[in-house]
């Protein structure tokens, strides 16, 4: 019972995290229609500012600048970049995406080399809050959902109270009516890539000392932030955030507890065949949860691709 | 238009492949690992201590037979099974008659099948594959052949050892293994089931569990599950980022035990866990570092950090490597006929200057060597890891290990 | 008398709360001409979208050739004989002139998903696709990309593209919109020809076309047929002439 | 609004860059107006095939001409879903893989293969690939777009995934392995030497390639197309927009898959590599990097970027870099990739005028490339100075050797780089200014 509190708590950790990459994913998405495959690189990319400044000025001053950098470059990326490939249409500007990913990993390793780099927690928040039987909630896990809570709760206000709130809302829905109202539509894409990228850059910042800061680390999360937006409904904010907590869940209790997919299947009325070891099906037997724990959301994904193609909480399919 | 882009394509490949075959008097050795890529790190400083290996033991000794030199050749293999074949291919193509490849035991699979092939389709370029650091037990038993020789110990031989120093530790009741999901993490975890079910009956093994490889962005929900089990030890066959993510997850979630690791040093992972690994972090390895087994490896070693401040000797057995080939060719009087070199390789006793005798078992071609159990720290260190302070003191020894494990290889010589 | 080619039953289509068609009947005889006019707005392409399954019905049916045609799919449809033009020209831009039309033919050739013939080796469908350019006056643009033509050729295509797969109900969504009145004399001789023998149904904003084409007219206002019948019938009717041009001149105004 | 929806905008792309290959317009109707004309090039590249192995007689060639071999089937596999059929998969490696682990297993069972001569190995890993494109191709292709694209990014994962799950198959991490020569000998050829493989890839490529060219001339190859562009339309031309994907896919599948058959008996050895979301990500720079708008373009890609792979690899550790540079570069100014680039110029050889690009090109694009490989040589040695040894100051680069701690070295690549690019900028507008001529005086373009 213990336990499951502690998981809930790291489920929340995760999905927390994994959401503010996907809230601005989501964002750009709603806006151009281009899934953004550098995402998770803008990630990296804050872990390693991040840490690099860490060093100079200390973890804090980290955490407020590596994003505005991030999200400048992410920005300058919109401009000079994604603009110019979307005349061609949308695949070249999601294959375009896909290159800059690479490019990004490559550029990383020129600059920081191959090696995990050395960055930690501040030493201010290095101690464990609270132990539930023996399992320490570490305080910067506190932290963590705390800051991304407050990301939340900002953005929200940011999109449905303010002004420039409505004024994106609307350019996402009616880019050509907002134009003609006077608006500067470009302007407005330019900044919410520019935002996006930066909340990518601030999860990069505080993960970077839990997930480590390696070149892998975009390539790692990169695919199932996708997965998370398309399970939550392409476009939809309240989507992200319920399956960006879905998925910090299930993986979090699938690695937890050892089902076997041996009971499952006695479970639901298939016995084991006598000659296990010699069934070409063995290894489909013996598969137990944590095993594929981190492919469960592209199960997960396939599946509702294939019976609600909108998403949970999306309105159209594509 | 298709053949003529063709037509220049390949022209100008057969360029830059002749162009660097012009010279034949070097002894070379093509060393085939990832230099690019996620596993890079591991691969340039594996290359580092070869390339330093052959200067210092060989080139600036005099070199070989009539004066000849020693030369690594490096080729990016990018960890992939189909590119190291191609690169075996280019390397033949070379002249190269000697392979040195250790990363990835898919990789070492591949090329060892791929070397017995050829060398049985081609015996006029036949070569020999020096394996020195795939550790997957197969190689040296039922795939093993006559032309792969493997100088790091295999999975099972440093289980065996690992397991000597556990069971002599009467504080561990409750362990717990976990591992990556594949065919050297499942190695590890049988092998460690099997021999403390032997050696300490006692020992409840509280948790046996595989992960996805290289996926795992969150280890915590493993780390809850170590922790709630109430272990007192853990062991882990993990390299790389997983061992890193495990290992971190372990330590901060609040677990005080040992951590018995086969790959948690050097490459940047013995500065990432710095003070958090303290006294928690065990290795098995070859090779004394700390207290350093010898004067010669004193001054091996800080030659070494003259020439790559940066760098660390974490594969001291690269240099066994080279001077055991070293000694094989001077016996043999020959660089170019392998199988006499081969005959000499096999059944060699070698004086290691990291300590202690090192003998190639003739059955399979395993090299039989004392294994250390380390620990993770920053006292006593003469030579620390990724100029972290902390380096891995050797804590026990286990002499000659598994000399007389047993082997199902039936090795056919030609 | 004999079957009609198409006809409604009660159709009824909904888009939430809103009610866009309610309740159509109407029976379009073989080789007939019929427009359908009406002000805007008053669910004309509707009614076309769910006769062509591009919508689905909320209630009544829709039978072609006394055959039902619930719950099939467009591609279903056209196969049963039933061809449609769209209001916003739908043609396959990248693709030469020629192709189009080739592409248009495939399916009626007999061709369906075979991958053992050759396009360019069958002489059949070569001609035809030339006959039908010649009939449309396009085989001088043969071998142009489609999406490079002008307005009124890309119409003109389009009407190829439908009559090409040899339809007997052919069904036109404002073909002479948005064109200069010659261009609209050409299409309307160009209709003529092309649909000799086959049923029509179009839906057109042009009186003068509407009633130098049709044999029959119905008018559509709010979802509902308030008067079908002979051109000068209709034209005759008081409620058309209340209703359809009431609505006519404040949509214009 | 239509999301990452791959057909082509027609207002947004440029006419040359999505007329796909077209017997219809003017150039190839030449050539299919008379059967000796459309059967040039390919009796050319047969013969030309046949012999390479006589100019380069080492195996690492022959090898590496195997690898293009294989890649070009996978790529021009590919764009028949990308290209021609506007999916956009991201995980399309399952399906050569798939294929290719058949094969593997076929070899290993020794008395069926004792039966079968090598050569038709390979249709038996198509028929594997084409059987695992119809179980996912039956629900995957009913809408492309985003759908599609995710469905094939997570299929491709749980196969890849599964691959070390599911050992008996695929082997786990080592994979499976097999001898080729155990086949029946053909015409007394048992495989053994690499020369020998080089003429089975080479045969199986020109006859992959020309089946999957005829494909295209095909009515489901030519709707495939039309689906692409408009599947609306399509489907009131009589055509299920979704059939017509299913066919592509599954005829996609096949010879993705005898690529892979291909793979198993160059390799003969299939692992996790085969299948990994890494390889599907691949064979989408390589049919983008040459060109999805033309039926060449992928085979063009397959060259270059095996040139890449392999042959710059042995050069430089930085290749990825300078691939990942090559392609974002691609997408950013030529999305018509490396064929629509040479496809830009057959108007102005009509025209004749080609010898008026000459001199133009030669002003700005030789500067250009000097300029490019001093910036590649400021590269080498700003990475040479941060992560080689002490000590070890020399480098090489382009065959010279010098000291990356020195100046002069610096100041002569930077001023090679600056005075290169600058002349190409400044005659640039005058390239600018011949390509328009050249193109625009015949008329239209």
């Amino acid at each position: 019972m213990d336990l499951i509190l502690v998981n809930i708590i790291d489920g929340l950790v995760t999905g927390l995290l994994l959401f503010m990459l996907s809230a601005g994913l989501t964002l750009i998405f709603s806006m151009m229609g281009v899934l953004n495959f550098a995402h998770a690189s803008f990630y990296m990319l804050g872990a390693y500012f991040a840490y690099q400044i860490s060093i100079a000025l200390g973890f804090w001053m980290g955490l407020l600048i590596a994003p505005l950098i991030v999200g400048v470059l992410g920005a300058g990326v919109e401009r000079y970049g994604l603009r110019r490939v979307h005349q061609y249409g949308h695949v070249p500007e999601l294959i375009f995406t896909f290159g800059l990913a690479l490019l990004i990993e490559e550029l990383v390793q020129f600059i920081w080399g191959k090696n995990q780099m050395p960055y930690s927690v501040p030493e201010i928040l290095d101690f464990t809050a609270f132990a539930i039987s023996g399992n320490s909630i570490p305080a910067y896990k506190v932290f963590m959902i705390f800051t991304s809570v407050a990301i939340f709760i900002g953005l929200l206000y940011v999109l449905t109270k303010t002004r420039v709130g409505m004024i994106i809302q609307a350019a996402l829905s009616y880019p050509r009516t907002v134009e003609a109202l006077g608006h500067n539509v470009p302007l407005i894409f330019m900044g919410v890539f520019g935002v996006g990228t930066a909340l990518a850059g601030v999860a990069g910042v505080i993960a970077g000392p839990v997930l480590g800061t390696f070149p892998g680390m975009a390539f790692v999360l990169g695919s199932i932030v996708f997965v998370t937006i398309v399970i939550g409904g392409l476009g939809s904010l309240w989507g992200a955030l319920a399956a960006s907590l879905l998925i910090g869940w299930i993986t979090t209790f699938a690695k937890s507890y050892n089902i076997e997919m041996e009971s499952i299947l006695n479970g639901i009325g298939i016995s084991t065949p006598d000659n296990l070891d010699e069934s070409i099906f063995r290894d489909f037997w013996s598969i137990t949860s944590p095993q594929i724990a981190d492919i469960l959301p592209y199960i997960l994904m396939v599946l509702i691709l294939i019976f609600r193609p909108a998403g949970l909480f999306g309105k159209r399919s594509s | 238009m298709k053949s003529i882009t063709k037509l220049g394509a390949v022209s100008a490949l057969s360029l830059i492949i002749g162009a660097s075959a012009a010279f034949a008097e070097n002894i070379k050795i093509a060393f085939i690992d990832p230099l690019s890529g996620p596993f890079a790190s591991t691969g340039t400083n594996g290359l580092h201590q070869f390339e330093f290996a052959a200067d210092y033991m060989v080139n600036e000794k005099g070199g070989l037979l009539d004066g000849q030199k020693m030369e690594i050749v490096a080729f990016d293999n990018k960890i992939s099974p189909k590119e190291s074949l191609i690169q075996l291919q280019v390397a033949i193509d070379q002249g190269i008659r000697y392979i040195a490849q250790g990363n990835s035991s898919g990789v070492a699979n591949a090329l060892t099948e791929a070397v017995d092939k050829h060398n049985r389709r081609n015996p006029e370029t036949r070569v020999l594959f020096l394996n020195y650091a795939a550790v997957d037990p197969a190689l040296t038993n039922d795939k093993c052949n006559f032309w792969h020789f493997r100088f790091d110990a295999n999975a099972d031989i440093k289980m065996d050892a690992l397991t000597d120093v556990i069971a002599k530790d009467e504080s561990i009741k409750k362990v717990y293994l976990i591992g990556q999901d594949y065919s050297f993490g499942k190695a590890v975890a049988a092998a460690a089931n099997e021999m403390l079910g032997k050696k300490r009956p006692d020992i409840e093994i509280v948790g046996d569990e595989l992960h996805p490889i290289g996926k795992v962005k969150d280890f915590t929900p493993y780390a809850r599950k170590i922790v709630s089990s109430g272990a007192d030890a853990v062991i882990t066959g993990n390299w790389g980022a997983d061992m890193l993510g495990l290992g971190k997850a372990i330590i901060d979630n609040g677990f005080t035990g040992p951590i018995y690791t086969y790959y948690a040093a050097g490459s940047g992972i013995t500065g990432a866990f710095g003070e958090s690994g303290k006294n928690k972090i065990r290795l098995i390895s070859q090779g004394g570092i700390n207290p350093i087994a010898t004067e010669e490896a004193r001054a091996t070693y800080e030659a070494f950090k003259v020439k790559y401040p940066d760098g660390n000797i974490d594969q001291s057995r690269i240099f066994n490597v080279i001077g055991m080939l070293a000694e094989a060719i001077t016996e043999a009087g020959t660089a170019t006929d392998v199988v006499a070199v081969a005959s000499k390789l096999e059944g060699m006793e070698y004086e290691s200057m990291w300590g202690g005798k090192v003998f190639m078992r003739p059955q399979d071609h395993q090299l039989i060597q004392d294994m250390n159990v380390g620990v993770h720290t920053d006292e006593n260190i003469d030579f620390d890891y990724d100029n972290s302070g902390f380096g891995v003191f050797t804590e026990s020894t286990v002499e000659m290990a598994s000399m007389d494990i047993p082997t199902t290889c039936e090795m056919k010589r030609p | 008398m004999s079957t009609p080619a198409l006809e409604l039953t009660g159709l009824k289509k909904s888009f939430g709360k809103a009610e866009i068609i309610r309740g159509i009947n109407l029976s379009i005889g073989k080789a007939e001409r019929h427009a359908i006019i009406g002000p805007n707005g008053a669910g004309k392409s509707t009614l076309f979208n769910l006769i062509t399954a591009r919508f689905a019905p909320t209630a009544g049916t829709v039978k072609l050739h006394g055959e039902d045609l619930a719950g099939l799919e467009p591609y279903q449809i056209n196969r049963k004989g039933l061809s449609r033009s769209f209001q916003i020209t739908n043609i396959f831009p990248a693709m030469t002139v020629f192709e189009n039309v080739r592409c248009a033919l495939l399916w009626s050739q007999g061709y369906k998903y075979s991958f053992w013939h050759l396009v360019n080796r069958k002489h059949d469908l070569t001609d035809e696709a030339e006959k039908i350019l010649n009939q449309i006056n396009l085989l001088g643009r043969r071998n142009l990309p489609a999406g490079t033509l002008s307005y009124a050729e890309q119409r003109a295509l389009e009407i190829g593209i439908t009559i090409a797969g040899g339809a007997d109900v052919i069904m036109l969504d404002e073909p002479t919109a948005g064109m200069s009145n010659t261009e609209t004399d050409y299409i309307t001789d160009l209709i003529l020809t092309v649909t000799a023998g086959k049923t029509l149904i179009m839906v057109e904003h042009d009186m003068s076309v509407v009633f130098g084409l049709a044999d029959r007219i119905s008018v559509l206002v709010y979802g509902e047929i308030i008067a079908t019948g002979k051109p000068e019938e209709v034209r005759a009717n008081a409620r058309v002439q209340e209703a359809y041009l009431g609505a006519a001149l404040e949509a214009d105004h | 609004m239509t999301v990452s929806d791959p057909r082509i905008d027609p207002k947004g792309a440029r006419e040359d860059e999505q007329i796909t290959t077209d017997p219809s317009n003017p150039v190839e109707r030449m050539r299919s107006g008379s059967m000796t004309l459309s059967l040039a090039p390919w009796v050319i590249a047969a013969v030309v095939l046949a012999f390479l192995p006589m100019v380069f007689t080492n195996n690492s060639t022959l090898t590496i001409m195997n690898q293009m071999s294989i890649t070009i089937v996978f790529a021009l596999a590919y764009n028949m879903l990308l290209g021609q059929g506007g999916m956009l998969s991201f995980g399309h490696a399952v399906y050569a893989g798939v294929g290719g682990f058949a094969a593997m297993h076929i070899m290993n069972m020794s008395d069926f293969f004792a039966t079968i001569p090598l050569v038709v190995l390979p249709v038996f890993a198509g028929l594997f690939g084409m059987g695992l494109a119809m179980i996912v191709g039956s629900f995957s292709t009913r809408s492309a777009g985003t759908v599609f694209a995710m469905i094939s990014l997570g299929v491709g994962e749980l196969i890849a995934a599964s691959s070390v799950i599911i050992v008996a198959f695929f082997g786990g991490e080592e994979g499976i392995s097999g001898n080729r020569t155990y086949a029946q000998p053909f015409f007394g050829v048992e495989f053994l030497q690499q020369l020998e493989v080089y003429y089975l890839t080479a045969a199986w490529v020109v006859i992959a390639a020309a089946l999957m060219y005829l494909w295209s001339r095909t009515p489901v190859g030519r709707m495939a197309n039309a689906v692409r562009d408009n599947p609306e339309r399509a489907e009131f031309l009589g055509y299920s927009a979704r059939w017509v994907r299913f066919y592509s896919f599954v005829a996609s599948g096949f010879f993705a898959g005898v690529s892979g058959g291909l793979f198993a008996i160059n390799y003969e050895i299939l692992t996790e590599e085969n299948l990994n979301t890494a390889s599907s990500g691949v064979i989408l720079l390589v049919t983008f990097l040459g060109g999805v708008g033309y039926f060449f373009g992928p085979i063009i890609g397959a060259i270059a970027f095996t040139l890449l792979q392999t042959v710059l690899s042995l050069s430089t550790e930085l290749w990825a870099f300078y691939a990942g540079v090559l392609f974002v570069a691609t997408v950013m100014f030529f999305p018509g990739g490396l064929a629509g680039l040479i496809m830009m110029h057959v108007p102005v050889f009509k025209l004749g005028k080609s010898k008026t690009l000459i001199k133009p090109y030669l002003y700005t694009l030789l500067p250009a490339a000097i300029g490019l490989l001093g910036l590649a040589a400021l590269v080498e040695m700003t990475f040479h100075f941060r992560h080689a040894a002490t000590g070890d100051n020399e480098m090489t680069v382009f065959w010279m050797t010098f000291d990356s701690h020195a100046l002069i070295p610096w100041l002569i690549a930077a001023a090679v780089t600056a005075i290169g690019l600058g002349i190409a900028k400044v005659t640039a507008p005058d390239l600018r200014e011949a390509w328009s001529e050249a193109n625009t005086a015949g008329g239209k373009s």
